[in-house]
């Protein structure tokens, strides 16, 4: 009995390592990806020079930040100063925890999985404060500002749009969600398999594929998910929404003053919140850890291309399956950010209150009388 | 016997046709209310249509109430109770209420399509439609009401209203005066009618008037003679009051400063109309003796108010002259016993006195707009719009008003085929039958006759020969050419009218009037013509009184005529007022002038004991400051050092206050513990 | 002792530690992030207790509402890192007697009045049973939770829309 | 299971502090704290309390109450604070001395 909870800790802790080692080594190249794609989307070549194809450019970055002095400037508040970073990246890297890596890969099976994940974002926002009030600084304090206003009132669209999935899938915790769009596996609370309700998909569980996704089997949810892409993009600071470090206007935002080490910590942990929302719709809405592929008669691609549940190979599959989903929404991302103007402040605000807003609490009616309608 | 024995009424299950009426009577309830208090943010045009339609509504219902009505049926539920007194309301539907329903609404009806028109710029108009409407519900209350009290309410509501209608241009200090007058001379008949009502609820012990009929005819209740008398004198004397009898009509010309709609209603179906109403339906009431007070007065009245109009120039007072004289008629009616004439003449006087209101009023509204135009015009012409003296030659500019005038007029002074031709008959040949009436016949007679003369009068100065106000002001010639029919809301109910004054309205037969096919005979005619001798004598005296009119106006002088002193006597209303002001008013100053002086003396009593007791407050303040207060002071000083002491504690901080209160609760909870142990 | 006690233990120390920084700190900032800090002990003192919705809750309420708006009233009210330099008045010592009054009477006198209940822990999550008595039996509770949330809302609204317009009308008289 | 007596003297301890901060700190924030530091210490008493109740919950439901409620006045008081400063222009509460007599 110790033996095989010291078996399931032991993989939780794995599950960690793979999960900081990713976020160590992804930021590292999806910076480098991100330079390429802006090249690319402004017809240039991008770095070229480090290594084949430029692809140490980030690498050497790294180092030479690495370098550099810690600077703390002159009438900052040293121990908030220092420790906002550590605040960003600790909330940040803790999201990770509770999020489904494979299917039986998971750092901590909790049952308010998601729940918790939007907690996270709370405490993501103080860390931001933090940073743009003890640099002393107007242009952070005014980053800081606007980071705030903006990430508390994109959290309610963005929850509302989560809300509209938990109440669909009946549940908080993240690994059953999961496992609900997975093709082999019924739980026992599950009662809604069928896209569209009772109609011509009868085997779905058997077909797999892209049709257990969430998305698929509520077809209206892709509202929701556009609402989530976009409060998501709002809550990572991300262009269009980057006011809060529109280097335009205000240098670079909160992290105006920091250098060295803790600029390399912030940037790391806004690229980890990228990769984070991206997981997280991953998961609630195109399929986690599922292939898109289904069973076609004969041909069980579904089979084929998902590995055997227990086994090593359904967790490679599966891990395989939910980064490549979440890398193609990060390069949504930054086809975003290098492509849509930033937006004004007023606008910001409007689209979130007058339009984002009601239509998320829309969806989660429709969800609501979906699941009522199914449960008649 | 015991004057407070209280008779408790059976109650009576409301039909279907109650809750009808009972909402004919709540619409323009309803009316006042919106009306009244959406005051002016709904727009003119908004508030007529409103009103109107409402009222066209009302006299479909009444219509269908009246068809439907066939045997009375009496509605009685509870009202109210005191102890052991149980008051109860009652409703009365038989042909009789519903017909006066629907002639009441079918005049209110025409009276508010024309002031659409006619009403339309004129100051204060707001609360035109819910004055109306107050006093057409009050009237029906009257119509419908089986309980005298429940009479008596409307019957001031109608009061109220009237007040405020005839005061409706409250800024004219002309029209003030009027409805004061008006209002006063109505309460102090009004006095009598609650002594009455005291009086017959103490000796009846009910007011429901179905019941006290019964309890009448039945003997069951005896009550001494000189009470019966004096509740049929004092009834009388309040009819007098809001029918506008002899002596106290005096308030119904002055009346005329109300806008002309609000007369044409107030003279045909409301206000005057009232009396005779309340008259009929406590007919049992009255005893042989008023009987013959009734007859004397009536004539008296419609001789003297005839006499008044034949020398007047105000084309609305003529009309209300005109209309006492029909009221009078009315009155020696019933004194004779026939109410069914009375009643019958009511109804027929109701319609063709509204078309002449109406029709006059038409013409009064052109001369209102010529005055209006030369104000636009910037010629100020400070003239009585109202005076005959300056109308004319209408006949060929207005024809539809002239026809509609001609038609009432025939109608008024008793022309064969005409309505009022029927009533009056019927009235005369009751006043014929009975022998010691001879008097009071003749001068009805002479009345028919001077009331063909005035009106023939009227009619030749207002509508035939020349326009005089542009003979006398060359600057309205202009205006003169301009003139035209009005508008078509004002001319609809002038021919509506006109039509109903026809004799075939009322009865098939053009010189009896034996069956009145539409009111269903609500009340069996008795009398009619016993000889044909009647017609013949009155249609002779009224074609001596037209010729006699006719051959005189041409001659008048229209200004400048000789004031003989008896003329004088006439236009002063025979000096009933000045009477009033010697009898009541000045000996009530007199008796009040010498109240003060007894007053002064009580005053003088009072004030020395007041002196004595002020004398005696000094005494005691002086007790009171240096004894009393000198110790209270010593304890406020003790109270304020040792205050002064603790108050150092507090300094105004919000934790301070936050620390004592948790002292307070830790100590509570100390207690609150050791107890659980 | 269980990894369960210590935790439990490590979570206190962290609580109440924070809050005596609270107590002592001169510098709001270090304030807020001390409450931050013990905020997040109590929540996992909830999630040791079974409560791990309330935890979660706890941390986006608290930390995501209340502690930002307490930022924003730093900000608002900041003047000078000079005027922030307050110290305890030695008139005001007394006034630690009072809390400890009230600890007193509690270890004295309540503490002996509690169940001791001993069960062995357990993991069981109270999620559906919380969201089962949440639409059910406090709905009506909730509602009226919402309903004054509202009010609240509207009540700040007010106040803080009034404050710029005496901004405006003073802007305008300058 | 932790004692509940544990959570109660974390509870009582919690208190202690947050009733200090209110009655000795001047700044109204700090005020403001200690005020959300009591709540805390009245939610673990109730969270503490309902550690065996699987069916009712309800030391956790009023749990919840408080914390709405702390929002509540968290919200309130800021905006009365913002105003205070508007007016008095400080937060020192050594300064607000209006309630005093004279």
């Amino acid at each position: 009995m110790r033996i095989q909870m010291f078996c399931i800790n032991f993989v939780r802790m794995l599950a960690l390592s793979i999960g900081l080692a990713l976020i160590l080594s992804y930021a590292v190249f999806v910076i480098y990806a991100e330079r390429k794609v802006s090249a690319f989307v402004q017809d240039r070549l991008g770095p070229m020079e480090t290594g084949p194809y430029g692809l140490l450019q980030t690498v050497a970055d790294l180092i030479k930040l690495l370098q550099k002095e810690d600077i703390v400037p002159y009438g900052a508040h040293l121990w908030l100063f220092k420790a906002a970073p550590i605040i960003i990246f600790t909330a940040v890297f803790t999201g990770f925890a509770c999020m489904p890596l494979a299917p039986e890969l998971i750092g901590a099976p909790i049952n308010v999985g998601v729940f918790f994940l939007l907690s996270i974002v709370s405490i993501d926002v103080l860390g931001v404060f933090i940073a743009g009030w003890s640099s002393n600084n107007k242009f952070s304090i005014l980053g800081a500002l606007r980071g705030i206003a903006q990430i508390v009132s994109y959290e309610l669209p963005l929850t509302l749009a989560v809300l509209s999935v938990v109440l669909l899938s009946g549940t908080l915790n993240l690994e059953y969600i999961n496992f609900q769009q997975h093709a082999h596996v019924t739980l026992l609370s599950d009662t809604t398999y069928f896209p569209w309700g009772d109609w011509t998909m009868k085997d779905a569980k058997a077909i797999g594929g892209i049709f257990t996704w969430n998305i698929i089997r509520y077809p209206f949810l892709i509202v929701s998910m556009c609402i989530f892409f976009i409060a998501s993009l709002a809550e990572c600071n991300r262009a269009p929404f980057d006011i809060p470090e529109g280097e335009s206007e205000l240098v670079s935002g909160f992290h105006t003053e920091y250098s060295g080490f803790r600029f390399a910590i912030l940037f790391l942990a806004e690229y980890a919140m990228m990769l984070l929302v991206s997981l997280l719709l991953v998961v609630l809405f195109l399929g986690g850890t599922n292939t898109p592929f289904p069973n076609i008669g004969a041909v069980a691609l579904c089979d084929w291309t998902s590995g055997t549940l227990g086994h090593w190979s359904s967790n490679a599959w599966g891990f395989f399956w939910l980064v490549s989903k979440a890398f193609g929404i990060v390069f949504l991302q930054m086809m975003m950010r290098w492509t849509y103007p930033r937006l004004r402040v007023d606008q910001l605000m409007l689209l979130c209150w007058k339009v984002l807003l009601p239509i998320s609490l829309v969806m989660v009616l429709c969800s609501a009388y979906w699941v009522y309608w199914l449960k008649q | 016997m015991n004057p407070l024995q209280h008779t408790d009424p059976m109650l009576l299950p409301a039909h279907f046709l109650h809750s009808v009426a009972l909402t004919i009577f709540f619409l323009p309830v309803l009316t006042f209310v919106i009306l009244f208090f959406t005051g002016k943010h709904i727009s003119t045009s908004w508030r007529s249509w409103l009103a109107t339609s409402v009222v066209g509504l009302m006299f479909i219902l009444s219509l269908y109430v009246h068809l439907s009505v066939d045997v009375p049926i009496i509605a009685r539920w509870s009202w109210f109770s005191m102890g052991t007194l149980h008051m109860t309301s009652g409703m009365v539907l038989s042909s009789f209420t519903t017909s006066m329903l629907v002639v009441v609404t079918a005049i209110a009806l025409m009276v508010h399509l024309y002031s659409m028109e006619y009403m339309k710029d004129r100051r204060n108009h707001s609360k035109f439609f819910p004055y109306l409407a107050l006093f057409i519900s009050a009237m029906i209350g009257i119509i419908l009401s089986d309980s005298l009290f429940n009479i008596f309410i409307f019957w001031e509501l109608v009061g109220l209203a009237s007040y405020l209608l005839i005061g409706f241009w409250y800024q004219k200090k002309e029209a003030a005066a009027a409805a004061k007058k008006a209002f006063l001379y109505n309460k102090a008949a009004d006095t009598a009618f609650v002594i009455a009502l005291g009086l017959i609820f103490t000796y009846y012990g009910t007011t429901e008037l179905t019941l006290l009929r019964t309890l009448i005819s039945s003997s069951s209740i005896l009550v001494p003679t000189g009470i019966a008398i004096s509740i049929a004198v004092l009834l009388v004397l309040s009819t007098f009051g809001k029918s506008a009898q002899f002596p106290f009509y005096v308030w119904l010309p002055d009346a005329m400063e109300g806008p002309t709609p609000v007369s044409a209603l107030l003279h045909a179906a409301t206000m005057v109309a009232a009396g005779i109403l309340v008259l009929i339906k406590c007919d049992f009431l009255l005893v042989e003796q008023m009987r013959w007070v009734l007859v004397w007065t009536g004539a008296i009245t419609a001789l003297l108010a005839a006499i008044q109009a034949i020398r007047c120039y105000d084309s609305k007072k003529i009309l209300a002259f005109s209309t006492v004289s029909q009221i009078g008629y009315m009155m020696m009616a019933i004194g004779t016993g026939n109410t069914s004439a009375a009643y019958f003449h009511l109804g027929t006087h109701a319609f063709f006195k509204a078309g002449l209101f109406l029709s006059v009023g038409a013409v009064i509204h052109t001369m209102h707009h010529i005055q209006q135009n030369s104000f636009k015009n910037k010629i100020y012409l400070e003239v009585d719009t109202l005076d005959i003296r300056l109308m004319g030659g209408f006949r060929k500019t207005m024809p539809i008003a002239f026809y509609a005038y001609v038609a009432c007029y025939a109608a008024l002074i008793g022309i064969p085929f005409f309505t009022g031709f029927l009533s009056k008959e019927t009235i005369l040949a009751s006043l014929l039958q009975n022998p010691t009436y001879s008097i009071p016949f003749g001068m009805a007679l002479t009345t028919v006759g001077i009331t063909a003369y005035y009106m023939t009068r009227q009619l030749y100065w207002m509508f035939l020969g020349d326009f005089r106000l542009a003979a006398l002001y060359p600057s309205c010639k202009e205006e003169q050419r301009k003139i035209k029919e009005n508008h078509w809301l004002i001319n609809i109910p002038l021919i509506v009218l006109a039509c109903t004054t026809l004799s075939f309205f009322v009865s098939f037969h053009p010189f009896h009037a034996s069956d009145i096919h539409w009111m269903k005979a609500p009340l069996p005619i008795v009398g009619g013509s016993t000889s044909i001798y009647l017609p013949i004598a009155s249609i002779s005296i009224t074609l001596i009184g037209v010729l006699l009119a006719w051959s005189m106006a041409s001659k008048e002088q229209l200004y400048n005529w000789k004031q003989y002193w008896f003329w004088t006597f006439v236009q002063q209303n025979y000096g009933i007022e000045k009477a009033v002001q010697f009898v009541f008013i000045i000996p009530s100053f007199l008796i009040a002038r010498g109240l003060t002086y007894l007053d002064k003396i009580i005053d003088m009593w009072v004030n020395a004991q007041a002196y004595l007791a002020v004398l005696l407050a000094h005494i005691v303040y002086a007790i009171d400051r240096f004894l009393i207060e000198g110790v209270l002071k010593g304890i406020v000083f003790l109270i304020r050092i040792v205050g002064s002491s603790f108050r150092s504690l507090i300094q105004g901080q919000v934790q301070s206050y936050i620390s004592t209160t948790l002292i307070v609760l830790a100590l509570m909870f100390w207690w609150y513990l050791r107890q659980l142990h | 002792m269980s990894n369960i006690l210590f935790f439990f233990i490590f979570f206190s120390v962290q609580t109440i530690g924070s809050a005596v920084v609270i107590l002592f700190t001169r510098n709001v900032m270090y304030a807020v992030t001390a409450l931050l800090s013990s905020l997040l002990g109590v929540a996992a003192l909830f999630v040791l207790a079974g409560a791990d919705v309330l935890g979660v809750i706890q941390i986006i309420v608290y930390i995501g509402g209340v502690l930002v708006l307490t930022l924003f009233g730093v900000m608002y009210t900041y003047q000078s890192p000079k005027r922030y330099q307050e110290s305890i008045p030695h008139k005001k010592s007394v006034f630690i007697l009072i809390p400890l009054l009230f600890v007193l009477v509690l270890l004295v006198q309540a503490l002996p009045l509690l169940p001791m209940i001993d069960d062995p822990y357990q993991h069981a999550s109270k999620v559906e049973v919380t969201g089962m008595l949440w639409l059910t039996e406090y709905l009506p509770i909730f509602e009226w939770i919402g309903f004054l949330l509202l009010v609240v809302l509207i009540g700040a609204g007010w106040i803080g829309s009034t404050l710029v317009q005496e901004d405006k009308s003073k802007g305008e008289q300058v | 299971m932790i004692p509940i007596t544990l959570y109660f003297i974390v509870g009582a301890v919690l208190f202690a502090i947050g009733t200090t901060i209110v009655l000795v700190r001047r700044n109204v924030l700090f005020v403001l704290m200690g005020i959300e530091l009591i709540l805390n210490a009245a939610s673990i008493n109730f969270v503490g309390a309902s550690q065996g109740d699987y069916i009712k919950l309800s030391g956790q439901m009023m749990t919840l109450l408080i914390i709405v409620i702390a929002a509540c006045e968290a919200v309130v008081a800021l905006a009365i604070i913002m105003v205070l400063f508007k007016k008095a222009g400080s937060v020192d509460l050594m300064e607000l001395k209006k309630l005093k007599e004279f």
